[in-house]
Order: structure tokens, then sequence, then C-alpha cells
């Protein structure tokens, strides 16, 4: 097996590769090793992930379309959907932490407007090291002006989000993005090759070298090698993006449009496969016909590269002029590459000769699926056993008060928002700081609220509760925002899945999600799961961020966590128990990541969310707020922070 | 009725923005003018609305200024009727010779998105003849390259005409430093031309147009403008309709 | 013909505040690089163009410069030529 | 000791898109500047350094460049001197 040696350096073992032989029987070349190693890499192929993915609810009343295509569709009623999706970009914001960040925001944006959706908000799920390493200030400061950069230029506000800081990711910060979109139910676009003849269409910027193997890069652990892996990094151009954008809205009104993905990891390899995939049908692609920003690149090259900013259309045969006009109208370059076949078969010509030939459903059908071993992790016998009474109460709680108000993880982060342009489109009527950020929606007397959240220290002191608590807090957010939760899009960021410690937490998490998502019905429409985030043998915290979307139906009946007249109230919705475990202060004030996430009953949960909305929607709430890290006390000092200026309050035990 | 003409650039992201504020909230009639057009006959005022226009390379404006409608503005503005740049409108009108001045950088180098005080410094223009002098709008802004600059010479100029339309200020009026996000010489975040017709402003006043959007002073401006053109622009003295000066 | 490529430094003119170059002289001295007194930061344009004599291809470069490349009210502009 | 005055020229690395190149590229064609054939922008970066011999200011703002003003993942840096 001569090209055996090529298919392991592109990270394939060698059982995937004698399945390829198998499949093809005959030995790959090195472009279609390319091709199988993109597409059957843990970034595209979820292989190590996919038979758990199956235990989450993806179905609902409102749901229309689940996970499989590139975002989510939640019905929000009057004929409106939304379209969500998160993706994670934690690899390439390691290397070059602007420019991941700010293509990761570029790539999520494509994915909401190729479904024919506007996108009309944006959060950013963050997490980083030790504050006091320079190396964290660096990331830092990187990931959040890219993100500000692209965001701002396209034009689409970041609304939300959250930062956390951990140790566990010294070495592999976290870059989760969110996008949501908004479009008529009858004017959804999938991602289908259909129609044998139609043409498929090239658009949005040409093609250079930049990212090659992003997909491959995404699934390697990170060790030091893989920082010379330079150029591997992909450059955004969010201007032309913002083009793209506009052209792609003004060719969905034409109705010549079959077929639309955006050309994200593996660039137009995963595109063209995918959307054949879907269809069951074939595609030829003429690749000398691809524009290209480099001279004497390879079909290899071009066929792996993720320059930004493209997308792969299959419009009606015989109305090409008419696409042309509007790409050409926004400076735009347009090149019609290849056509839709019956072959069943992604056929790569140049000049005439096929350069690679590979029946589609050996790649998405007959992928590699693994069910790993997954064993409980020896750390927790030591974090479980964690006695209370051993733990001294501090004598000046005031001063522990304070220091918990100005800790990294809870302290306030206007010092990132503020370098967002959150009120542009002028639709923010919550800006960023409360529980969830609210967008109204023009025309209707509706709202939208959206909040992402996780605790990546309760996940890790039990993954099962740590994710259920990540959905269940997600949905107390909207609720106390007077939003009813309708589903929810995730980002799951874990270890290496061939260490069984990592696979236990991964499949625990699973399972505590689904169990959290049932009871509360809030499906999940749509994700991404990132693996191998892990620096020389050190994984992260089990990280699985939910970003959930509620709806508003009144937009009068919105609210803020912040207190907002002399003289109101103030009552404790649900039991407070005597439990420390993960919490902020504990770690903190006693250097301790020990003990039991707190229980969570989801019962309980789906009572007072009902009950809080009951009473926001009669009138009778002026605030509600989620008591999260720092617990009650530090809830209320939130509260009392108003736009407005401070507010104080006065509580009897 | 009064008819705006919202001018867009590859790259304008606030002209949505400004033809919701004009049409469905001021119920004006409003068109977008895209920049390849050549004429602005049958408009009564020109917004220029904020945005990255050509993604802001080179420099804010630097390109956008040679599109074809740029003559068309300069000739609607020597005719002396109402042009108002916002934020990357400013940045064109100033990179286009229509108004005096550059922008630099934030001092801050960061992007900066927060509401901010401005003070009424010139109440002779189209879009603050409803406005008593000293008056403090309450305006947001959303910038990275706002930092206004003008040789001392011309910022002299701008003095003795009257130009300076607004200054960043606290919640009293005081022009005060802290109170100044940007860096801007004097605190300026707006100036007209000699003449007072063609206004540059850095905040957003298509952003606060409604209270559930956490203000409404910015529709002021709009009804300045719309007063002014319905009086066609004959200079009486201070308006009928009196606006108390607004207490924050 | 053979290509000319050209090089356009735009800087700052003397008076007017450069915040990026303030920060970055700050930051050096953070490194402990105690010997650089002043930073300052400006665009580097370099422009490839064809068949064209040095003396054409400087008039022609200046005129880009008043146009569009640089702001005459805050920058300065030099053209070299690579060899 | 005199002063020195060194030059540093940071430009993207051969391939890495450069944005403000292409569109600067395509406003000088629409000015008329046809026989411009690619622009690129990169930043250019005066420093003053004190009583240093060129070769251990060369070596010293090798560092700076490594450390802080040029990004390794995507810039090449080069370092002139001015007499």
């Amino acid at each position: 097996m001569k090209n055996l040696k090529i298919a392991l350096d592109h990270g394939l073992t060698k059982e995937e590769y004698r399945r390829i032989v198998e499949l093809l029987n005959r030995e790959p070349n090195v472009v279609e090793i390319g091709i199988f190693a993109a597409m059957w890499s843990e970034h595209c192929s979820y292989k190590s992930s996919k038979i758990h993915l199956k235990r989450l609810p993806t179905r609902g009343e409102r749901v229309v379309q689940g996970p499989g295509e590139n975002a989510g569709v939640v019905d929000i009623g009057d004929g409106i959907c939304v379209v969500f999706k998160m993706e994670s970009h934690n690899h390439p914001s390691f290397i070059e932490p602007f420019q991941g960040a700010a293509t990761g925001v570029g790539g999520i944006l494509r994915d909401i407007f190729t479904m024919g959706a506007r996108p009309i908000a944006l959060l950013d799920s963050l997490r980083f090291g030790d504050p006091k390493l320079p190396i964290t200030r660096y990331l830092l400061e990187g990931v959040v002006s890219g993100i500000s950069w692209y965001g701002n230029c396209i034009g689409i506000p970041t609304v939300g989000g959250e930062t956390y800081f951990e140790e566990c990711y010294n070495g592999n910060p976290l870059v989760n993005v969110f996008a949501l979109g908004i479009t008529r139910k009858n004017e959804i676009f999938k991602g289908q090759a259909k129609g044998i003849g139609n043409p498929i269409v090239y658009v949005g910027s040409k093609t250079g070298r930049d990212g090659i193997h992003g997909a491959v890069m995404a699934s390697e652990t990170f060790t030091r090698e893989t920082q010379e892996k330079r150029p591997a990094v992909q450059v955004g151009d969010p201007f032309t993006e913002k083009l793209l954008l506009e052209a792609c809205l003004e060719l969905f009104k034409t109705g010549i449009v079959v077929g639309i993905q955006d050309m994200g990891a593996a660039g137009l390899t995963s595109s063209s496969i995918e959307m054949a995939g879907r269809a069951g049908t074939g595609i030829t692609l003429n690749i000398d016909r691809v524009p290209r920003r480099e001279s004497g690149m390879t079909p290899y090259e071009v066929m792996l590269s993720e320059s930004q900013e493209r997308m792969l259309v299959v419009i009606q045969k015989g109305k090409e002029e008419v696409a042309e006009r509007i790409f050409k109208k926004w400076g735009l370059d347009f090149a019609v590459i290849g056509e839709v076949t019956d072959s069943g078969r992604l056929r790569v010509v140049e000049n005439g000769k096929t350069v690679a030939d590979i029946p589609v459903d050996s790649i998405t059908e007959k992928a590699p699926v693994y069910k790993r071993p997954a064993k409980q992790p020896s750390y927790l016998k030591k974090t479980r056993n964690l006695d209370l009474e051993s733990i001294p109460i501090p004598d000046n709680l005031n001063s522990t008060f304070l220091s918990l108000l100005s800790s990294p993880n809870i302290s306030n982060k206007r010092w990132i928002y503020e370098q967002y342009d959150y009120m542009v489109r002028t639709n923010t009527v919550v800006a960023p700081g409360s529980d969830a950020a609210i967008i109204r929606i023009k025309g209707t007397n509706k709202a939208i609220a959206i909040t992402s959240n996780c605790n990546s220290r309760y996940c890790y002191l039990d993954s099962y509760t740590g994710a259920a608590i990540a959905v269940a807090e997600s949905a107390r957010n909207l609720a106390c925002s007077g939003a009813i939760p309708l589903a929810f899009t995730d980002c799951l960021n874990f270890g290496n899945p061939e260490k069984p410690e990592i696979m236990w937490q991964f499949e625990q998490s699973i399972d505590g999600m689904s169990e959290a998502a049932v009871k509360l019905n809030t499906p999940v429409v749509s994700g991404n799961v990132s693996f191998y985030n892990e620096t020389e043998g050190k994984a992260i915290y089990p990280t699985p961020t939910v970003a959930m979307v509620g709806l508003i139906e009144d937009i009068g009946k919105l609210t803020t966590q912040w207190f907002k007249k002399e003289g109101d109230l103030v009552v404790l919705l649900g039991n407070t128990k005597e439990e420390l475990g993960g919490s902020e202060y504990l770690k903190l004030v006693h250097g301790l990541v020990m003990g039991l996430p707190p229980s969570l009953d989801l019962d309980t949960e789906l009572r007072l969310i009902r009950t809080l909305l009951e009473a926001i929607t009669s009138g009778i709430i002026n605030s509600a707020h989620d008591i999260s890290e720092g617990g009650l006390a530090i809830a209320l000092a939130e509260s009392c922070f108003t736009p407005n200026g401070p507010i104080g309050v006065e509580i009897d035990f | 009725m009064p008819r705006f003409g919202i001018v867009v650039f590859p790259g304008s992201n606030c002209d949505h923005d400004c033809y919701h504020a004009i049409k469905h909230i001021l119920n004006q009639q409003c068109e977008f003018v895209w920049h390849e057009e050549k004429s602005l006959d049958g408009f009564d005022c020109v917004v220029i609305p904020g945005g990255f226009s050509y993604g802001d390379y080179l420099r804010p404006g630097a390109i956008a200024r040679f599109s074809p409608i740029m003559q068309a503005i300069k000739g609607f503005a020597s005719d002396g009727k109402p042009v108002i740049g916002i934020c990357n409108g400013f940045q064109i009108l100033v990179e286009a010779k229509l108004l005096p001045g550059a922008f630099l950088r934030n001092a801050s180098l960061k992007f900066i998105c927060r509401w901010v005080n401005i003070r009424v410094e010139n109440t002779k223009t189209p879009f603050t003849c409803l406005l008593r002098e000293g008056t403090v709008l309450r305006i947001p802004i959303a910038h990275g390259e706002g930092n206004y600059f003008i040789s001392l010479e011309e910022l002299n100029q701008l003095r003795k005409n009257s130009q300076i339309v607004f200054r960043y200020c606290n919640t009293r009026g005081e022009i005060t430093s802290q109170s100044n996000p940007n860096g801007s010489i004097e605190n300026i975040a707006g100036v007209c031309n000699p003449e007072g017709n063609v206004l540059g402003m850095m905040p957003h006043p298509e952003r606060c147009c409604e209270d559930i959007l956490g203000g409404h002073h910015g529709k002021l401006i709009f009804q300045s403008v719309i007063y002014w053109i319905s009086q066609r622009g004959s200079k009486q003295g201070q308006s009928q309709l009196k606006i108390e000066p607004l207490t924050v | 013909m053979k290509e000319l490529k050209a090089k356009v430094e735009i800087k700052f003119k003397p008076g007017v505040l450069d915040p990026q170059g303030k920060a970055i002289l700050s930051a050096l001295h953070n490194l402990g690089y105690g010997e650089v007194e002043d930073a300052r930061v400006g665009k580097l344009i370099e422009l490839k163009l064809k068949d064209k004599s040095k003396e054409e291809a400087t008039r022609r470069i200046e005129e880009m410069c008043k146009k569009l490349l640089a702001n005459p009210v805050i920058e300065d502009f030099i053209i070299r030529f690579e060899e």
C-alpha cells in the first residue's frame, strides 16, 4: 500500500486507509487522500461523537429544521422563523487569536445566511486561562479585538455572551461564536445539490492557500510542533462578507436558487460533498474554473483551501446570467465550476483530466463511527469528598464579598462588550449586562431573548449534572427576561476522545443535557463538537456550552435583572440548600475545586420557570435575576447596579 | 412632505437604521440612493449613514469619497440644502473636503460603543434649529476612529464661523476631559460647513428615536430638519415651537 | 518592459498625535527596551507597476498619494523604488 | 553618542490574503491608474534609539519585532537604518 504513509501523515489511521482502499477498490491518489482525511476528520465527521449525539432530543412542535443542515430553524409564529447555530474556533484562535476569532464570526454568519436568513445578532462565549499570565492577556486582547473588528465591520450587533477564566484553559482558549438570523417560514434554503444538470456556481472571494488542513488541524491535539503549522490560519475580510451577504439575500429573492452552502472547514470539498450527499446526487467540478488568488495552485490545494467569504450555489439551469449580474453588482467573483450529475460520485476534473473520483456516499454514509471506551475519571475519588465542616468561615465576610464581586469570573465585563457595536440594526432593546440579551422583531410585537451558559467547573466535578445545569440555567435566564425557552444550540468542547476518561465526561454530559432538554421542552436544533482541546496531555474542563433562544410574545412584558424602584419587595424563588461544591467562593477564597455541583431537580426547575413567566405576564414583576456564580449575595449586588445609577437593598435572613 | 435620500455605499451598515427612524418613527418619505447614482433631484435632505464603507480600508471614507454620488452631494450642498453625515458619513464628508478636519484612531486605541452626552453649541443649522444652545442630548456613539483632529488655524476658523455644533460633555453640560470618549480636540463631536447646511456628527441620532432603545433625543435632530424644510429654510429667528432644555 | 516595484511611506505630519506610536513606546519600555526614545507608526504601501520609467512612475504615484493614498491634512508621503 | 533612527517594515507573509491591498488596488483602477498591477499594505514603525551600534541595535530590534511589533504567524519584517 504505497500511499499509506501519505494517509498517516494526514491523520488517517491504518484501518481508515484500508477502508478507503476497499470503498474505491483501488488505492486513492494524494488529492483523494486529502479529501478523505478532511471529511473523515473528527471536526467534519463527528466520528467519535455521532452515536452519542443521537441521544439528544431534536424534535418539537416549533422545530422546523433540526441538526443536519447548516443551522437549526425554529418557528416563532406569524410565519416567521429564527435560524441559529454556534460554532467553535478554538484551535485557530490559539495559533492566531485575532484572525482565528474573526474568521469564527465570519464562518458562523455564513451558516445563517446560507439558510436564507438575515443575521441579526451575535454572541460569543470565551474561556481563557489564568488572567495573570501574559499569554492570557495576549490571547484575550487578540480574540476580543478580532470579534469586534469582524462583527462591527459587517454591521451585526454582538449583544451578549460570557467570559470565564480558569487555569485549565491556559494552553487552550475556547472561542465559541453564536449567530441568529430571521426569515419567513416559506423562504428557507437548504444545502442540497438537486436537479441533474443544474450548474454549480462559485461566488465570493478568490481561493488562496490559507488554512489548508484547517479541518484536520482541528482534530490534532496541541503539541509544540502544531504551533509551527502557521500558514494554516485563515484571514478574514468582513467587507467582502458584507457584500456576499447582501448579494446572497438579493439572489434568494429571484427564486432561481436550488441549493446553497458556505465553504467552511475543508472549503470546496465539504460543501460539494455534503450538498450532493443530502440530495443523493453526484457533482462534477472543473477545478480549473475556480477563481484563484495565487498562481500555480494544485488541485489538492484548491479542493482543501479554507479561504474565507466563499459560497457554493446550485441554481436552475439557464439562469446563470441572472445570478452573475447580482454578484457583479456587488463586485464579487462568480464562476460556473461544475454541474449536478446522477452518478452519485464527486468527480474533480482539471483541464479535462480527472484528478479525483469518489462515490459521495463512501464519504458521507460510510465514514467511520467509533464507540470509544469510557472510564470514570480517577480524579473524582478525590474531588467528591468535600467536608463542609472543614471549610473555615472567613472572619471578614464583607471583604470576602468584595473580592468575589471583583473576581475575573464575576466582575462586570463592560470593558469587553463596549468594544462591540451592540446597537447597530436598532433592534437591541436589552443590551449586554442582563441575564439575557433581547432583540425586538420590527413589524411585530415580539422579541427574541438569547443567553449562553456553561459552568465548566460543575461539569468537571460531575459532567451529568453540570451539563444539565447549563441547559436549566439558560432556561432560567430566559424566564427571568420574560421569555419562553424554545430551543438551544451547543458547542461541546472536550479533550482527547481517545482517552477513556474524556469519553466518560462526554457521554455523561450528553445524557445530562438530554434529560434537561426533554424535561424543559427545549430541543437541540444545531451544534458543534470540538475535541482534542488538550495541550501536552492536559485537557480542559469538559465545557458543553449551551446557547438558548426564547420568545417574548408581548415586548411590553420584557424584564431585566435590575431593581427598579424603592419600596419594591424582593422575593426568593426556589429553596436554598447547604451546597458549596464547585462554587466560585470555594475556588477564590479556599483555592478548592471540589465537591458536587448544586443538586438539580428538573421538575422543580420547570415549575419555577412556569411560575416566573406567569408572574411576569401578570405584570406584578419589576425585575428578575437568576442566581448563579457567587450565589445570593452576588445576585443581589448585580441587581443593584442599574444603568441609571446604583440602588440599595435590605435583606433579613 | 420632505423627501429624504439615504446614500448606500458598499459596506454601509446603518442605512436600514436611518430608514426605519425617518420612515416609521418620523413618518417621512424616504428612499435608498445607491452610491453609483448621479442625481439627487427631488430630495430635500441627504443622509450619509454610518457603517464601514469599503471596510474602512486605507482610511475610513477614503475610498467612498470617489463614488459617483459624491459629485451630486457636492452640488446638493452648494445649493444650500441640508446634508447630514453620521459617523462614517462624517468621515466621508471630511475626506471629500465638504467639512474641515480629519479623524485619528480613538486615544484608547479601542472601538467604543457607549451612550454619551453632547452639548448643542450652534442652533443656526437645519438640524438644531428647534433646540436651545446649551441643551444636553444623550446619544450613543460606536466608532474606532472618532478622534477629531484639526489644525489650530482651522480651529480658530471653526470658532469664528461657529461651525462647532456639538461637544462631548457631562450630564450637567460641562465640557470635561472625562466626558471626551475618544480624544477629539476640544471635545468636538459635530461640525458644520460655514453656511451651516452640511453637518457631520459622530454620535448616532438614528439609534435613539425611541425610548425602548434607551432614549429619544435623536428624534429632535430629525424633527429640526423636517421643520426647517417645511419653512423652506426661511431664515427666521428662533422657531415658535419652544423646546424646554432637556434635563437628563 | 520590466516591472517596477515602488514603496510609498505614509507618516503623520509632525505635531499630529500618534496614539499607536505612544502605546508601542510604553509597551517596549515595559518589555525592557529602555533605549527606544520614540516610536511612530505609519503605513507602507507597496505598488507593482508595469512598463513605466522611474520619472513617469514617480509623477503618477505622487498623484495617487495626493488623491487617495495619503490624507494631506494629517499625512506626509515619501516614494522609493526597489531595485 | 549620536541617535540612531531605524525603520521597521512589517508586511503580510506572501500568500496571506491582504483585504486592504485588494480594496486599494480596485480604487486606484477606478481612478484611472490601470498601470498598477498589485497593491499591498503594511506597517512602518520608526524607532529612535540612543547610543547603540548598528549590529547591537539590529539584534535588539529583531527581538522587539518577534516579541511585539510583528505577528510571526502572518507577518514578516525588515529592518533598515536611516543615515
